[in-house]
């Protein structure tokens, strides 16, 4: 950050305190001060003022009317009165005018409890109604999207929401429509209110308006058992609440704080917390015989793994076993699955379990930095759907600040702010360089245009400019992994080496730790003929996934809010987890695993005191940089594959959370109209997508006109449709396939 | 020494006139199960759930009775109710309802804060068993049958929302429970049924 | 006479005297159970028969079926003895004990000219029931009650004795019809007020009843000695503390309440009737006694016994006997 | 925003794929787009030409369809859902089709102290339709809007956004008779699509929960039938009980006791 100039502060005097706030705070901040609350209900921080609800009246001396504290700046000598009779007057007839249509069914409303209209009732209220007409009557339960309910009788038109779906965001597509007693919260006539951040509306609305579908009737704010956590789906380390009761994670809660989420939650983040209870998730070990799996005990697996082991070890040696994970686990975790293997001599140790190939910046910087930044180049697939709160960073930066940004590769970013699109490193606007303060995102993939651009960012830097880089990548703490060590060193392979190796039948024991390279892995016939030659694979995970089809033995482990312990966001921050819910009873976190794997193995592992240490204090040293590819054959008029990220994609959690069926994406190949209409085929039919001897099938086709020619984007990381077959740019050519004729009939377009 | 020793021997003649003294007493005592006592109108004994005359559950799940009860012997869990399957006024209904017998202090706390007036205590007060599990009722013991509710959801919309739950709390009476029940002696047995449901 | 033999009238005797007593018994733990709740305000046992007549039956079956325990640490053979060693003490002294006369004799099974001292001798052997019983249960709230009776019986018995001396000296016979026909006249309770108080208070330390129950003190003892004892065996225990009961008080009734004599020359009403009638007296006596005082400490009760009762009775049998040598 | 398309309407219109109502709409927009232009280029934000451009479309169609909003957030590059809230906030306009003569009698104090009550009952018999109706032949659309402004010469009227003073039934039937015989001075609207009953959007989405179903409208404060209110008002009037009906706070704290002896009797 530069130096801020000068500010110049004000004297103010709140209800007989004297304040110094900078000059052009507001009231309702500066009052913050001295703990007096003010109350609010359309102003927001992170939103700013609207002068929508007027229950912030305050009284201003040699003002002859009250003013509203959210939206009058304070000048010098001001004073102010917070909770003198007329402001207490003003605030019970604004009070009386909001509840005037607002319904009084508290008792099942899900806000009740945490409801700021009940609470300031409460304070300011006048407690009865005079009104004797009945109230306005409006539907109660409006589907706005496939998270949100809207209860028009309730929404006291605020705005919160609007102004979220505007300036956070800048969606744009909630707006306030009609006029008077009849005014709600709606979308344009036909559109439903898809957003990766709707989540957050519920939370921002003061009044139980807007609720979500998953927490609905589910339970009263006082009896969730609260924990603060960090989410641990992507890599932003966002902080959040848990809020569980009975033994079921029943919502999540954004904290309100600025270094890492801001404040907001995407909906992944939040929404994706039914799986724990999931009835096919393993509880016990679950062994290979044949096409079945048998249940066996926690002592029997660990032997078996240990033998598995040992045998490798003693007749192939130490070269013949290897170790993926890391991402998905924590520091302590991590550094314990290294050292552990390392001990045996083991060096096939890597946490690259996807495309992502690196995920520790050279150079890092913190969000705020990144806020604060004057171009923000993207590089690759864009952060909106790896690490969507971040994304609001660059949104932020861009409307707000006035920041540029420039996405480079052939993805645009996904998000609705201005932006600059090109296709290669060499199309940069030179003077997109020019700037003082200059963010780089890179997606951790491909690191061709890191190279080429090796000798720019060191001529910035060596001209003192603020660079600063963030890999938003896919697995949450790969920067964790490699801190603590998960990374091949001294000869060892990592995993694509090791994947060539099993594919000539090199490897007798391979151990996954919570990675799925079936479904995710760049090369996925790669890492199906290896994981299919591998004679002992041991996976530790929640679910039978993809790459558990491969498994000889699957070990239950610990989902995200069942942890304890310490990770490093994509920044280089250690966050700490708390553990939130109650594993299974059959299910062992990794650690313990590892544990009991060293026991049976007579292998000393660090105490957990040093492991706790180890786990907080991250290693620096150099990490390997990404991998370079060579482009991709073809010609320019070839048709090229386009891999999509998405939030809701995935094999795991999100596959098996029965609530999130709506909104996980469906196999679906976009396409643009001329290239459609080149290619024969129209939306709603199914296509196969063909490179060579490999091929995606069964997509079904959608055309937008976003999508850009002669490209075809598919979704990654879909169970069923594993877009993993196919490089990312490659040439492919797209069959038709004559469907069934029910099927286009049948809407089947739909997501 | 002397004075002492006699005044102990009298203390304790006193003792033995007290004693012989209850001999002559009438007993209090009550036959408990030949012969059961009236009680008090407002007696606090075992709960129910009460319905509304056209059969919906008054209990909308709101869970007011469960943080109201000092003893936490109740667990709610709300539930949505759907056109097909409509089990109370309005949008909530609870999909369980359990009340732990051996932990209630019979306080009727829970009754104090329904605002629908679900939840009432009954003067019912028998209801041992062998097994602690069984203490613990669940909606299909405590939900009245079908026939037997009592009044109409206030403020009705066309289609059996209550407008507003705050006027149902408004007009919260506990004139009927008062009267809900018979709770008469019959010979030398008190009887304690709930009214409307015999014959 | 001559025609049915000695041994049979005997044992004809033992039948009915046996059958009296264990109905006595069985009635008048029924009685104490009644007059403790009446005092207690509660209508007591009500539901076995009409008011609770049949109870005793009930109890008896539910003992008879109760299971028979013997702990792990018990010695088998003591322990399994102990109750009937009690038993047996509590019953041997109805052998001796004249009921009533008539012309025909003595109402008793057998009358001893020692029999005072039989009666003491027999009493004795009763401790030996429950410092057995404590002691052989293997289990350290028996052995403390046992400790306790044992203590509890050395320094009463002297006590006891030593008040009974005085009625002897008074009567100069140790034959328990002797001592009745001597209270022809003058009831010996008169002379002897103050043994009279000592033996109260000694017999009910005797019985090991309330409040000098700390052989079995339920709040600190678990039941005492016959914590371990359960069904037929407690049952005995039982037994013999009523007949042990039902002892004293015929004996307090023969040493100074003048046996079956009649008061003020009612001598129409046979004397049998006047005997139940003082010996009943007695045992309401006691159960009053238990409805109305509290256990001792045990620290207090010794203290008592030796230190004031002991005293007072040596006391008094001197002065007895110096008024008697003055007289003479 | 300079390539709206004809062929991006497509479908946009609803309750029609007839392909003449594309061309025609296709063509209105054609012929709307210099003016629009030329209105967009006034100002320094596109957005604020809003306005304009719907007022520009409601004269061409007579009322503001679909569309026509749709085309609207094309050309000054908003999101739809923006057009449609500015669009609903307006009562003037129209976005279901109205008919030709918009007859809008005033009801403010001034109006009804000078008998407007009168004029407006008039209308009522003499139109055959209620506030916020449509006559079936698609000729007026009545309603009773607030103050116009115009009290000095109360009761006044707006046709067509032009004031009539001085209302009496019998300028009224003379206006009337004019308007059917076409010989009014008064310009007829435009009217592209036949009118329904009414042209107010009632903002029901049919998503609804268990409890919801049937709710006429949110005009209704009393519920049914009542969209002016005015018939609760009478309702309190006529019934003062009705006040006493709901007890406030106030109340039950004073008479308590009454209240509660009432509810007994009642059982």
């Amino acid at each position: 950050m530069t130096t801020q100039p000068s500010v110049k502060t004000v004297t103010v005097t709140v209800d007989g305190v004297s304040l110094s706030v900078p000059e052009g705070t507001l009231l309702v901040e500066a009052a913050k001060q001295i703990q007096e609350d003010i109350p609010v209900y359309c102003y927001h921080t992170k939103l700013g003022p609207a002068g929508l609800c007027r229950i912030c009246l305050v009284e201003i001396e040699k003002m002859p009317k009250l003013q509203i504290a959210c939206n009058t700046v304070v000048t010098d000598g001001m004073v102010v009165h917070t909770a003198s009779d007329k402001t207490m007057e003003g605030r019970r007839a604004v009070l009386e005018f909001l509840l005037l249509n607002h319904p009084l069914d508290c008792p099942i409303c899900d806000k009740g409890g945490e409801c700021d209209l009940q609470d300031f009732s409460m304070a300011y209220g006048q407690g009865a109604s005079r009104k004797v007409e009945a109230k306005v009557a409006k539907p109660k339960a409006v589907d706005l999207g496939p998270t949100i309910v809207l209860d028009e009788e309730r929404c006291i038109v605020c705005q919160r929401c609007v102004r979220f779906d505007d300036i956070i965001t800048q969606e744009r597509s909630l707006v306030v429509k009609d006029r008077g007693h009849r005014d709600i919260i709606a979308t344009s006539t036909e559109e439903p209110y898809v957003s990766d951040f709707s989540g957050n509306v519920t939370e921002l609305c003061p009044v139980g308006a807007l609720t979500s579908k998953t927490y609905r009737f589910k339970s009263r704010p006082w009896d969730l058992n609260r924990t603060k956590t960090t989410c641990t789906q992507c890599s932003v380390g966002c902080q959040l609440y848990v809020d569980e009761r009975y033994g079921d994670v029943l919502r999540t809660m954004s904290v309100a704080e600025d270094e890492t989420s801001d404040g907001w939650l995407c909906d992944r983040g939040r929404y994706n917390i039914g799986f724990y209870n999931d009835p096919q998730r393993i509880a016990s070990p679950l062994l290979r015989r044949g096409d079945e799996w048998e249940q066996i005990g926690w002592d029997d697996a660990v032997a078996l793994w240990a033998r598995q082991i040992r045998e490798a070890r003693d007749t192939t040696g130490p070269e013949s076993i290897g170790v993926i994970g890391g991402g998905r686990l924590l520091n302590e975790e991590a550094f314990l699955l290294q050292h552990l293997f390392r001990s045996l001599g083991v060096e096939n140790l890597d946490w690259r379990a996807g495309r992502q190939t690196v995920a520790t910046p050279v150079f890092s910087g913190t969000y705020e930095e990144l806020e604060a930044a004057q171009t923000i180049l993207v590089f690759g697939v864009p952060p909106s759907q790896t690490a969507p709160v971040m994304d609001l960073r660059i949104r932020k930066a861009v409307v707000q600040r006035g920041a540029r940004l420039v996405t480079v590769g052939p993805h645009s970013s996904g998000s609705s702010v201005t932006e600059t699109h090109v296709r290669r490193v060499a199309d940069i606007p030179s003077d997109a360089f020019d700037a003082e303060r200059i963010a780089v995102v890179f997606d951790g993939i491909d690191a061709t245009p890191m190279r080429d651009l090796h000798e720019r960012f060191a001529e910035l830097k060596r001209a003192g400019k603020s660079l600063i880089g963030f890999i938003p990548g896919e697995q949450p703490n790969a920067r964790g992994a490699e801190a603590m060590g998960m990374l091949p060193r001294d000869g060892g392979r990592g995993t694509r080496e090791v994947f060539s190796a099993a594919k000539d039948g090199g490897i007798r024991v391979l151990s996954l730790f919570g990675v799925n390279p079936a479904l995710r892995f760049a090369d996925g016939a790669l890492a199906t003929a290896a994981l299919e030659r591998t004679p002992f694979i041991v996976l530790s995970e929640l679910f039978l996934t993809d790459t558990a089809r491969f498994a000889s033995l699957v070990l239950p482990a610990h989902g995200p809010f069942e942890r304890d312990g310490h990770v490093l966001d994509m920044t280089g921050r250690v966050q700490r987890l708390f553990a939130a819910h109650a594993a299974p009873g059959g299910a062992l976190s990794d650690g313990e695993m590892l544990v009991a794997l060293a026991d049976a193995l007579d292998i000393e592992i660090p105490s957990p005191s040093a492991l706790t240490a180890r786990a907080r204090a991250p290693e620096k040293r150099a990490m390997p940089r990404g991998e370079i590819r060579a482009a991709a054959p073809g010609g320019e008029a070839a048709l090229r594959v386009i891999i999509r990220s998405d939030i809701f994609a995935g094999g795991g959690t999100v596959y098996h959370d029965e609530r999130l069926e709506e909104l996980r994406p469906r196999p679906i190949a976009t396409l643009h109209p001329r290239t459609a209409q080149a290619l024969g085929v129209a939306a709603g039919d199914l296509v196969d997508v063909i490179a060579g001897d490999r091929a995606l099938r069964g997509l079904i086709v959608r055309v937008a006109d976003a999508a850009s020619e002669g490209t075809i984007r598919v979704v990654d990381g879909l169970p069923g449709a594993p877009a993993n077959v196919l490089f990312d740019g490659e040439e492919v050519q797209v069959t038709k396939l004559e469907p069934a004729a029910p099927l286009a009939a049948a809407g089947a377009v739909a997501g | 020494m002397l004075r002492a020793v006699i005044a102990g021997f009298v203390a304790i003649l006193a003792g033995f006139r007290t004693t012989f003294g209850y001999l002559f007493v009438k007993k209090p005592t009550i036959a408990y199960p030949s012969i059961k006592k009236q009680h008090a109108p407002r007696f606090h004994g075992l709960h129910e759930l009460r319905r509304y005359a056209d059969g919906k559950e008054r209990c909308i799940g709101c869970e007011l009775c469960q943080i109201a009860c000092p003893a936490n012997a109740i667990v709610v869990v709300g539930a949505e109710n759907t056109p097909a399957d409509r089990r109370s006024p309005g949008e909530r209904y609870a999909a369980r309802y359990e009340i732990d017998e051996l932990r209630c202090i019979f306080c009727g706390l829970c009754e104090e804060a329904c605002p629908t007036d679900a939840i009432v205590l009954t003067p019912r007060f028998e209801m041992s068993d062998y097994r602690r599990g069984s203490f613990v009722y669940a909606k299909d013991r405590l939900l009245v049958p079908p026939q037997g509710g009592v009044g109409s959801a206030p403020d009705e919309r066309p289609n059996g929302i209550p407008a507003d739950l705050g006027a149902v709390a408004q007009q919260k009476s506990t004139v009927d429970i008062a009267t809900g029940y018979d709770a008469t002696w019959y010979g030398r047995a008190l009887k304690t049924e709930r009214r409307g449901l015999a014959g | 006479m001559n025609a049915v033999p000695l041994w049979l009238i005997v044992v004809i005797k033992s039948a009915i005297v046996l059958f009296v007593v264990i109905t006595t018994f069985a009635y008048s733990m029924l009685f104490e159970r009644k007059v403790m709740a009446w005092m207690q305000l509660r209508p007591g046992p009500n539901r076995v028969g009409p008011w609770g007549l049949l109870q005793p039956a009930a109890d008896a079956a539910k003992m008879l079926f109760k299971e028979d325990l013997t702990p792990k640490t018990a010695d088998p053979v003591i322990y399994r003895l102990a109750p009937f060693i009690a038993l047996f003490a509590a019953m041997g002294t109805f052998a001796i004990i004249p009921f009533s006369e008539s012309p025909a004799g003595v109402w008793s099974v057998g009358d001893v000219n020692a029999g005072i001292l039989f009666v003491f001798a027999l009493t004795s052997i009763g401790v030996y029931g429950i410092s057995l019983a404590g002691w052989a249960s293997g289990s350290k709230f028996p052995l403390l009650g046992s400790v306790r009776a044992t203590a509890q019986m050395i320094s009463y018995e002297l006590s006891m004795t030593m008040s009974v001396v005085g009625v002897l000296i008074l009567a100069g016979t140790t034959s328990l019809v002797g001592i009745v026909h001597a209270q022809y006249r003058l009831w010996f309770f008169i002379p002897q007020l103050v043994g009279f108080g000592i033996y109260l208070i000694t017999a009910v330390a005797e019985t090991n009843r309330a409040p000098f129950d700390l052989v079995e003190a339920e709040t600190e003892l678990v039941g005492g000695f016959h914590t371990e004892y359960s069904g037929l065996r407690f049952g005995l225990f039982f037994i013999a503390e009523y007949m042990n009961m039902i002892t004293v008080s015929c004996i307090a009734t023969l040493l100074f309440l003048g046996g079956w004599n009649a008061p003020f020359g009612l001598t129409f009403i046979p004397g049998i009737v006047w005997f139940l009638i003082k010996g009943g007296l007695f045992l309401f006596f006691y159960i009053w006694l238990r409805a109305t005082l509290p256990r001792f400490r045990y620290d207090r009760l010794m203290a008592f016994g030796w230190k004031v009762l002991l005293p007072v009775a040596t006391l008094n049998l001197m002065a007895t006997a110096a008024v008697i040598a003055a007289v003479r | 925003m300079s390539d709206v398309r004809a062929a991006d309407y497509v479908g946009f219109e609803t309750g029609t794929d007839d392909a003449a109502e594309r061309e025609r709409f296709a063509a209105i927009v054609e012929h709307l787009r210099p003016e629009c232009e030329r209105v967009i280029a006034q100002y320094e934000d596109a957005r604020s030409a809003l306005l304009p451009i719907l007022h520009l479309f409601q004269n061409e169609q007579g009322w503001v369809s679909p569309a026509a909003l749709r085309a609207c957030a094309q050309l000054i590059d908003v999101p739809l859902s923006v057009v449609e809230s500015t669009a609903s906030f307006y009562t003037l306009f129209f976005r279901r089709p109205v008919g030709r003569y918009m007859l809008q009698p005033c009801r403010g104090v001034a109006c009804i102290i000078r008998g407007a009550e009168e004029q407006m009952a008039h209308f009522r018999e003499r139109l055959g339709i209620g506030h916020l109706e449509t006559t079936d032949d698609g000729l007026f659309s009545y309603e009773e809007v607030e103050c116009l402004a115009a009290c000095d010469r109360a009761p006044c009227m707006q046709v067509n956004l032009e004031f009539v003073y001085d209302l009496t039934n019998e300028s009224i039937d003379a206006m009337l008779g004019e308007m059917r015989a076409g010989t009014c001075a008064i310009a007829r609207r435009t009217q592209t699509s036949p009118p329904r009953r009414t042209w107010i959007i009632q903002q029901d989405s049919g998503k609804k929960s268990a409890g919801a179903q049937d709710v006429l409208s949110p005009d209704d404060p009393g519920g049914i039938g009542d969209r002016s209110g005015k018939d609760m008002l009478r309702r309190i009037e006529r019934d003062p009980e009705l006040l006493l009906a709901r007890p406030t706070r106030e109340r039950l704290v004073r008479d308590g006791v009454a209240i509660l002896d009432g509810e007994a009797e009642k059982h």
